[in-house]
């Protein structure tokens, strides 16, 4: 597939999850749009990923592993949002405990 | 150099010493020594500056150098003096004068407690140091030191009582109208120096001569430098429009009146412009103007004299028209006879200020004539010099007077016949309001209160002895500038001065002489009468129609209060409650507020909401995007 | 080694002060012995220690940046360091006999500030120029902070902001200079080396020149003196004026005028204005107050306007009367404070309209007043005379198409300074006594002497001025030679 | 059209629309499940591209463990109906006008770079497989990996100090 | 490496200390003793002595412009724990634990002031975001604290998002992560690089508090307690900026011209933003926090101006900076009353105090004798290089931070306090620690060579 594809693609996914950190109330709702704009850019750096295999396959002198560099980077990632993912949630719940509401639009203690 | 001219700085130094005496000493000194400083510091100065006259009469002329005043890259200004007839002989007025006037104050003070009498004798010790530096000095500058320290001591003793803030009211203008003068005087030393690099009246006088018309000195440097040393001189000799301080200056003590704004400060500016004659005869315009202003102001200060009801108000004023001739003279290219009206005017207006002060004593301190009268029995050593002052003002032969008077009309004449014209008129009307001055005082029947009637005195002799030389001196005085036509070569003044001063060469008939003074004397003397009729007894009448408008000074005080104090007061009032705080003021702090505002404004972005920070940073990528992609490719 | 024992000394003196927490007795008397040391190291330079290895200190400091820390102390610098050193000894004498708060901390921020100031005077390494020239402001803020009056935070606050808006153009300035030298370097005869084209020396020219222009102050950027002059406590007012100001002054004649030659001669109709603008508005001003203080800072508002507009005549005989004046200005304005201090305190106001009459009671305090006012007016005969005399003729001379209208408009300022200072001495000293004048104000005797001093210094130099002259003659010279006009135009 | 490309483009509405569905739904269960049907189709992408290491873990760690936890915390708060209130709607608006914007910029910026021309290779390659990205892991990228052990302390310790009641 | 390696087991040991050590002096006093352990081997890193031998693969570059900024962290982190050490004890009972998160995050500090591949720059973000969304939820009774964890972990996560976009299409263009090879943008995706570029400036200037992308900052300084926001507002930022240039000067250098007017622009935005909504508060922490945006706006000017000048300005920025205002938050941090009134009369009942804070706030203001005001003599000078009238804009801003700095000075000096009883005690040995900080700044700002020497010597 023309590489294209998979970033108009990614871009289209990261967006919505963009407008969806834009619209939506609920802190939860918030941090799985974010997830899914993590996910978007780790399609596309899978495509990348295959995208230089291929070119490395077509050139003249061969490198070890091409394009492997994407899919490891796509590994820390998740590695990074699990974590991420715990600790968001604690802090989520935390707050829920206090204010029995993830509304951000409670959020609001904190201003000019 | 003549060896009496080392002696030269004994003459400001010893009252400069004397000054230091009294000055400090006030508290410890008693009166007697007080005086004797006072008096005895003036009379050696007198004495050394009667040994330098000699030296200079016999054609002797020095500059004498002492140390550097200013001297940088370009520019030197030595504190040096400069003995010449000139010189020689205004120190013989000062000292002379001022040791008499001297010995007068010791009585005339002696009421003062014996700190303000030393005091007292201080300011005028240092009066006369500095009028005897701006008479020696050799160069502007140090001329200027002198003017400006008269103008000093001349606020100091107006001020003297200075309980009366009427008095120091008085001091202030004297000494702001004086600086009025002081900064064109300035001016015009400023543009000497730039052009010619010096400030000296020799370098200075051959530089112009030398250089006059070529790039050098242009003609408009001339008219500059001409008209602001002149606007100077209208300050401190009390000339249109700078005149009305000297009339109040009458709040000081009288014997200051006689000195300093009679006989010696107010000629200054005639002796700085006599000083300056070669720079003038250049400068024909300026000539024409003085001769003008001057006439102007004899003209004005007469008419204002004629109604005045303050025996020192009088005097004032008709020194302030004194003055006008002096300047119609110089005006006119006479400017020797300017020096001998100069030198005669000190002799009898200091006698008829230091009779009138006797007046006051006697009166205990009532100076409204209207309150006088018939005095002549009770003060016969006064009334008599009085008289003789008056005459000798008046202008009748052969007091001294009518000698410098005619010189200055026969000037007038040749140079102008009208101003000749309105100059005799003045002179009728000078004698007119002396002698108003003088029936009013002295003739009559007295008006005052019985206790004034009863404290009634003829002055202690301290106070009448200075009257009775002045006296002598004022009919004497103008014997040694008598006219061709009356004496053959008893012209001594003229040969005396042409070294430093140049004079007209017109030659006029003798014929026309004799008929410009039998003019003046037969006018004076129906004036005398004329006013011996309105004034022999005095009946006080409401003043109307043109004689009110002469009692209120033309309103000229008036006019400047509207005209000037008024508007520079109500500017200042401006400045201070507007412009500085609401507007220059306002502009700082509006910068203050303005980052305060956009404080308040911007913190509103911060508005605390996840949902707008995000909406905020994407509008901000998407702009930088946008811009990025499709406008700065 | 001189400038480096002139600068050390009250730094010393100011870190003991800081430390040491003495009562006011020991606390002024140590400040009193420091500036006596200064004074006399001051005194010893004037006659002994005048070899150019004396006068000169380097040794390298921030060397990354192309700084050094050098001091010379030239004619000018030598002038500004006596004003310095012979303010703080007589103000220190002068305070002798007082109550302060806090009187160490008090007197360590002054010395910090002499050291400050002095290091202004001395520096030609534009860095440490800069570094100096902030230092001075600090302890100023502090002291006019803490001992001052009513409305003092406001006030010294704006007074801090506003000089420090004006140091940081400068301080841009001095960057970009540094960056065009041939060896990147601070120092000031490296600048002088760089060759500006007019536009470029146009913008510096305005970035240095606020800078100075707020510290004078020049009109229109006075507003925040009076009102620092009267909320300072008055030896603080007195230090800022007799010797501060002076640092705006020294910014012209040793950083600005000769490093932008040709810009000072364009814009020198502009600043020539405003100075001539600010001395009469200046006295105008200072003719509405009632207040003695305010009337004084107006008043030294004016004197600076008439100070600037001379610096910018391009001549010798305006640099000239300009450093004499500097000497002359700072003595005389001292006098003025110490007087007003000494009436504030005895009487306990300084509203000129409910006092009256003290002459009769204190004809001594009287004396002393009027001579040290006439000598502000520049009465013949006086110290300031023949500053201003020289001022005015080199302001006539200058090569500005409108000579005339600078010299007669600042003339004005002649006239103006009579009528209020004469206006002064008579509601304060004449009329008859209140029931607030009525107590004598009787002198302590070490207040006698300071002022018989500076009455001294007035008349000294009023009558000999040359020695002052003679000081600063090289460094106007020199001054001369690189602002001349007609030279410099020869050359381009 | 090959069978892949049919793939691709199933594959591609179907995370779209998912996609869209949890940012629409009222319902945050909802959202969670839609999100997990996103992550499937997007593992559906990486095997299409032959990464079968990750297809895997994204299933098992995201789409298994991630979700899970949301789910449950979304339980745990009792927050499973429609009870999130609407936003404004000018910022709904706002919001969804702006993330257009992103969309639209980026697109533009991105549809004539250089690479489009380039392919993906799809169903082949051996990057993607388990034995090539351990070795690779496990050897040059050893430090990040054991950098990352740290993250995972912190979040440990985090999780605890915040969770735990005092 | 070798700091990176031990604070790590450093973290491990501290976060295990709590079972062993119940008394927490003990625990604070092993804390310190392990950062100057590490100080002293970072020292020694700097001097060619390395404590294992392992091969970084490329990830990672310790060059001395690394170890020198990181010896600035390390000895602003001692000073934080000296002087703000004890006061995590009123945040909350997990004591150990705290300090082991800042062990971690100082590991993530290491990686991003060191990093060599974009890898290892995410990586060590996201160590530094992780324990700083807990420490700055750690107050957790506090709603103000709960918020801002909150906020914090959502914007930092948006964030990571953006970067990681950026680093994919990076990764698009360039087919690897190496952050040190600049390739030239005009052979290959330069579309997509310009917006990697793009991107990654967006979330680093996110990371950095830069305006428009600050707006988490004062909410989340604000919330987070005192003694964490100390920590964030200096080392972390500091780090991060040590890894922005990197970034631009090393990645992006050959793009320049593309991303010099933006850095301007964000520079003159952040200053305006940061400077006069500070002006306005009435907290002095959340005033600390807007002006922690104005100083990241002049650290900015080292970006935009990648030469000498700006990076030797950077190190002096970052170690005055962060010294003066670890001390201004650790005596924030015991006073009760926020707001300006709080430190009224403070130098009559603590003159030491009141001095030292005097000094640290000079220096923030920038006043000359201050390490503050070589440090932005540096980055003005850099930016003159340039354009004069950005500099221009940044002196202006500097005097309006004289604005809300002085209030602070006003209140201490020239005010007296209403309330004796408000009037905060310290530990003994706080006024003598704070003024040795102070001096250091003070020392810094007379002799800067001796911490600029490190990079030559």
């Amino acid at each position: 597939m023309p590489i294209n594809y998979y970033l108009f693609l990614a871009i289209a996914l990261f967006s919505i999850g963009v407008v969806g950190v834009l619209t939506r109330r609920n802190a939860i709702i918030i941090f799985m749009c974010i997830e899914l704009m993590l996910n978007a850019v780790n399609l596309l750096l899978v495509a990348f990923s295959k995208m230089h295999y291929k070119q490395a396959a077509a050139a003249a002198i061969p490198i070890a592993n091409p394009g492997i560099d994407g899919q490891l980077f796509v590994f820390f990632i998740m590695v990074v949002a699990a974590a991420e993912v715990s600790v968001g949630l604690a802090i989520i719940v935390m707050l829920y405990r206090n204010i029995h509401s993830v509304d951000i639009n409670f959020l609001n203690r904190l201003k000019h | 150099m003549q060896s009496s001219f080392q002696l030269a700085f004994l003459i400001p130094l010893l009252p400069l010493i004397g000054f230091l005496i009294n000055g400090l000493g006030r508290n410890q000194l008693s009166k007697q020594w007080s005086g004797l400083i006072g008096a005895g510091t003036i009379m050696g100065s007198f004495l050394v500056s009667l040994f330098i006259f000699q030296s200079v009469e016999s054609g002797n002329t020095a500059v004498v150098s002492y140390f550097d005043f200013i001297r940088i890259e370009g520019l030197r200004i030595p504190f040096a003096f400069q003995i010449d007839a000139l010189s020689s002989l205004f120190l013989l007025i000062i000292t002379g004068i001022g040791f008499l006037i001297h010995v007068y104050s010791i009585s005339y003070m002696h009421e003062e407690s014996s700190s303000s009498f030393a005091r007292y004798f201080s300011y005028l010790n240092l009066f006369v140091f500095s009028m005897l530096l701006l008479v020696l000095g050799s160069n502007y500058v140090v001329l200027f030191i002198g003017w400006e320290g008269v103008g000093l001591c001349s606020y100091l003793l107006i001020g003297f009582w200075f309980k009366n803030q009427v008095y120091t009211k008085a001091a202030n203008k004297a000494f702001i109208m004086n600086r009025i003068g002081d900064l064109a005087f300035l001016l015009a030393i400023f543009w000497l120096i730039i052009k010619t690099g010096s400030a000296s009246f020799q370098e200075v006088f051959e530089f112009v001569q030398g250089n006059q018309g070529t790039s050098k000195f242009t003609a408009t440097d001339i008219t500059v430098v001409s008209l602001l040393l002149f606007i100077g001189a209208t300050g401190k000799s009390a000339q249109l429009p700078l005149y009305t301080w000297l009339p109040d200056a009458m709040a000081g003590p009288t014997p200051v009146s006689a000195l300093i704004h009679a006989a010696t400060m107010v000629t200054a500016g005639i002796y700085m412009i006599a000083r300056s004659n070669i720079i003038y005869s250049l400068a024909p315009f300026t000539l024409t103007l003085i001769s003008w202003v001057g006439l102007a102001t004899a003209l004005l200060a007469a008419t204002i004299a004629l109604r005045q009801y303050d025996i020192k108000k009088v005097l004032a004023y008709s020194t302030v028209s004194q003055l006008g001739f002096m300047f119609l003279a110089l005006g006119s290219g006479a400017y020797v006879a300017a020096v001998f009206h100069v030198l005669t005017h000190a002799f009898f207006k200091a006698l008829l200020f230091l009779g009138s002060g006797s007046v006051i004593h006697a009166m205990g301190g009532e100076q409204d004539i209207r309150k006088m009268g018939g005095l002549s029995g009770k003060l016969k050593i006064t009334y008599v010099t009085f008289l003789i002052g008056c005459l000798a003002i008046a202008g009748l032969p052969p007091l001294s007077g009518f000698f410098s008077k005619d010189a200055i009309l026969l000037s007038a004449f040749l140079h102008q016949p009208l101003q000749y014209g309105i100059a005799l008129f003045t002179a009728f009307l000078t004698a007119f309001y002396m002698f108003r001055l003088l029936f009013l005082t002295f003739h009559g029947s007295f008006r005052g209160t019985a206790e004034q009637q009863a404290h009634l005195h003829e002055s202690p002799a301290l106070m009448t002895i200075p009257l009775i030389v002045l006296a002598l001196l004022s009919v004497v005085g103008g014997w040694i500038g008598i006219p061709a036509v009356l004496m053959h070569e008893a012209d001594w003044l003229g040969s005396f001065l042409a070294p430093v001063l140049s004079s007209s060469t017109h030659e006029v008939s003798h014929a026309t002489e004799w008929m410009l003074m039998s003019l003046s004397v037969v006018g004076v003397l129906l004036t005398i009468g004329f006013a011996w009729f309105l004034f022999r007894n005095y009946r006080e009448r409401e003043s109307k129609g043109l004689l009110r408008f002469f009692e209120h000074k033309w309103y000229v005080d008036e006019l400047y209060d509207r005209l000037i104090v008024k508007p520079i007061f109500y500017l200042g009032r401006l400045l201070k409650e507007w412009v500085e705080p609401r507007f220059i003021d306002a502009l700082v702090n509006g910068v203050g507020k303005t980052v305060q505002l956009a404080g308040r404004q911007i913190r509103f972005l911060q508005s605390g909401q996840i949902g707008s920070y995000v909406l905020l940073m994407v509008l901000a990528m998407v702009t930088v995007l946008l811009v990025q992609f499709f406008i700065r490719k | 080694m001189v400038v480096l024992l002139l600068l050390l000394i009250p730094l010393i003196g100011a870190c003991f002060l800081f430390l040491y927490k003495g009562d006011y007795r020991f606390a002024s008397n140590a400040a009193l012995r420091v500036s006596l040391a200064s004074l006399l190291v001051m005194g010893a330079r004037l006659f002994y220690w005048n070899t150019p290895e004396m006068l000169t200190f380097s040794v390298p400091w921030l060397t990354s940046l192309g700084s050094s820390f050098s001091l010379r102390m030239d004619g000018l610098g030598t002038m500004l360091s006596i004003l310095t050193t012979a303010s703080y000894f007589l103000l220190f004498w002068y305070l002798k006999d007082r109550s302060i708060e806090r009187p160490a901390t008090f007197f360590a921020w002054l010395l910090l500030a002499q050291v400050g100031m002095l290091g202004v005077f001395l520096a030609i390494d534009s860095l440490l120029f800069y570094f100096f020239w902030e230092l001075a402001l600090i302890p100023m803020y502090f002291l006019a902070s803490q001992w001052g009056g009513v409305r003092r935070i406001p006030v010294t606050f704006k007074f801090f902001i506003y000089t420090f808006l004006g140091s940081v153009f400068m301080l841009i300035g001095i960057l970009y200079l540094q960056s065009k030298t041939a060896d990147h370097s601070f120092a000031l005869e490296s600048i002088k080396k760089i060759r500006l084209s007019s536009d470029q020396q146009s913008w510096l020219f305005w970035l240095f020149f606020i800078a100075f222009a707020i510290k004078l102050p020049v009109f229109p950027f006075h507003t925040w003196q009076p009102d620092t002059y009267e909320e300072s406590p008055t030896p603080v007012t007195a230090i800022l004026s007799a010797v501060m100001v002076k640092m705006g002054i020294l910014g012209l004649l040793r950083w600005l005028l000769p490093l932008f030659p040709i810009a000072s001669y364009m814009w020198g109709d502009v600043v020539m204005s405003m100075a001539v603008v600010g001395i009469v508005y200046a006295s105008f001003l200072a003719m509405q107050q009632t207040d003695l203080k305010r009337l004084v800072a107006y008043s030294s508002i004016a004197h600076i306007g008439l100070m600037t507009a001379g610096a910018f005549a391009l001549n010798n005989m305006a640099y000239q009367g300009l450093q004499l004046q500097l000497f002359t200005h700072g003595i005389n304005i001292l006098g003025m404070w110490i007087l007003a201090d000494l009436i504030e305190r005895k009487m306990g106001t300084r509203k000129i309209d409910s006092l009256g009459g003290i002459a009769q009671q204190s004809p001594t305090l009287t004396i002393f007043f009027v001579i040290i006012a006439l000598a502000n007016i520049a009465l013949p005969l006086t110290n300031a005379f023949v500053g201003e005399f020289l001022l005015f003729n080199g302001i006539l001379a200058t090569p500005s198409n409108y000579y005339w209208v600078f010299a007669g408009v600042g003339g004005l300022g002649i006239i103006f300074s009579a009528v209020y200072t004469l206006k002064m001495i008579r509601a304060i000293f004449y009329g008859e006594v209140n029931a607030i004048t009525q107590k004598p104000i009787v002198l302590e005797s070490h207040e006698c002497w300071v002022l018989s001093v500076i009455v001294g210094l007035i008349l000294f130099f009023g009558i000999y001025p040359q020695p002052l002259l003679d000081m600063t003659a090289d460094f106007s010279k020199e001054l001369f030679s690189l602002t001349d006009i007609t030279s410099l135009f020869r050359k381009s | 059209m090959s069978i892949s490309a049919i793939l691709f483009w199933v594959l591609s509405v179907a995370a779209l629309f998912s996609a869209l569905m949890v940012v629409t739904s009222r319902n945050p269960i909802h959202s969670v499940i839609w999100l997990i049907v996103t992550f499937f189709a997007i593992s559906g992408h990486y095997i299409l591209l032959n990464a079968q290491f990750l297809a895997v873990v994204n299933i098992i760690v995201y789409a298994g463990a991630i979700m899970v936890l949301f789910l449950f915390v979304i339980m745990l708060m009792n927050l499973n109906k429609e009870s999130e209130p609407a936003r404004h709607r000018w910022l709904q608006l706002a919001g969804g006008v702006s993330g257009g914007a992103l969309l639209l910029v980026l697109v533009a910026a991105l549809k004539d770079t250089e690479l489009k021309s380039q392919q993906s290779l799809m169903l082949e390659g051996n990057t993607g497989l388990i034995k090539t990205l351990g070795q690779e892991l496990f050897s040059n990228y050893v430090i990040p990996f054991e950098l990352s052990s740290i993250l995972f302390l912190s979040a440990m310790v985090g999780a605890v100090l915040i969770g735990k009641k005092d | 490496m070798n700091a990176l390696l031990v604070s790590a087991i450093l973290g491990v040991l501290l976060m295990l200390s709590s079972v062993f050590i119940k008394n927490k002096s003990y625990i604070h006093t092993l804390a310190l003793a392990g950062l100057a352990g590490l100080f002293m081997l970072n020292l020694a890193e700097l001097n060619g002595w390395l404590l294992f031998e392992i091969d970084l693969k490329g990830m990672l570059r310790f060059d001395r412009y690394a170890l020198v900024m990181n010896a600035i962290m390390l000895a602003s982190l001692f000073f934080y724990l000296l002087l703000s050490g004890r006061a995590m004890e009123k945040v909350g009972p997990h004591y150990a634990d705290y300090l082991a998160l800042l062990f971690f995050i100082c590991a993530g500090l290491f990686m991003v002031t060191g990093y060599a591949s974009l890898l290892i720059l995410f990586l060590g973000i996201e160590v530094i975001s992780i324990p700083l969304y807990i420490l700055t939820g750690s107050d957790k009774r506090n709603l103000k604290s709960n918020e801002a964890a909150l906020k914090y972990f959502l914007l930092g996560s948006f964030s990571t998002g953006l970067l990681l976009l950026g680093i994919a299409f990076f990764y698009g263009a360039r087919g690897n992560f190496s952050a040190t090879v600049s390739v030239d943008p005009t052979v290959v995706g330069s579309s997509l690089q310009l917006a990697s570029l793009l991107l990654l400036l967006f979330a680093m200037s996110f990371k950095v508090s830069v305006a428009p992308f600050h707006f988490w900052t004062p909410d989340v300084y604000d919330g987070a307690p005192t003694v964490f926001t100390s920590f964030m507002a200096t080392i972390v930022k500091v780090a991060l900026f040590a890894a922005f240039v990197r970034l631009f000067e090393d990645t992006f250098s050959l793009q320049f011209s593309i991303w010099q007017p933006w850095v301007a622009g964000f520079v003159v935005l952040t200053l305006l933003i940061g400077n006069l909504t500070a002006v306005f508060q009435q907290s002095v922490k959340r005033m600390l926090a807007y002006s922690s945006i104005a100083q990241a706006g002049f650290m900015l000017l080292a970006v935009y101006a990648i030469n000498g000048d700006s990076k030797e300005g950077l190190l002096l920025y970052a170690a005055s900076y962060s010294l003066a205002t670890i001390g201004i938050f650790a005596v924030l941090s015991h006073l009760q009353d926020y707001t300006f009134d709080g430190f009224n009369g403070l130098a009559k009942k603590q003159p030491v105090v009141a001095a030292s804070l005097a000094i640290f706030f000079l220096s923030l203001a920038g006043i000359p004798l201050t390490g503050g005001f070589l440090a932005k003599l540096f980055m003005i000078k850099a930016a003159l290089a340039y354009q004069p009238w950005l500099a221009i804009v940044a002196v202006i801003m500097a005097v309006v931070s004289v604005f809300y700095y002085f209030r602070v000075i006003q209140a201490m000096y020239f005010r007296s306090a209403d309330d004796q009883e408000m009037m905060p005690e310290f530990p003994k040995s706080f006024p003598i620690l704070l003024l040795v900080t102070a001096l250091l700044v003070v020392l810094l700002g007379i002799f800067p060579e001796t911490l600029l020497g490190l990079l030559y010597f």
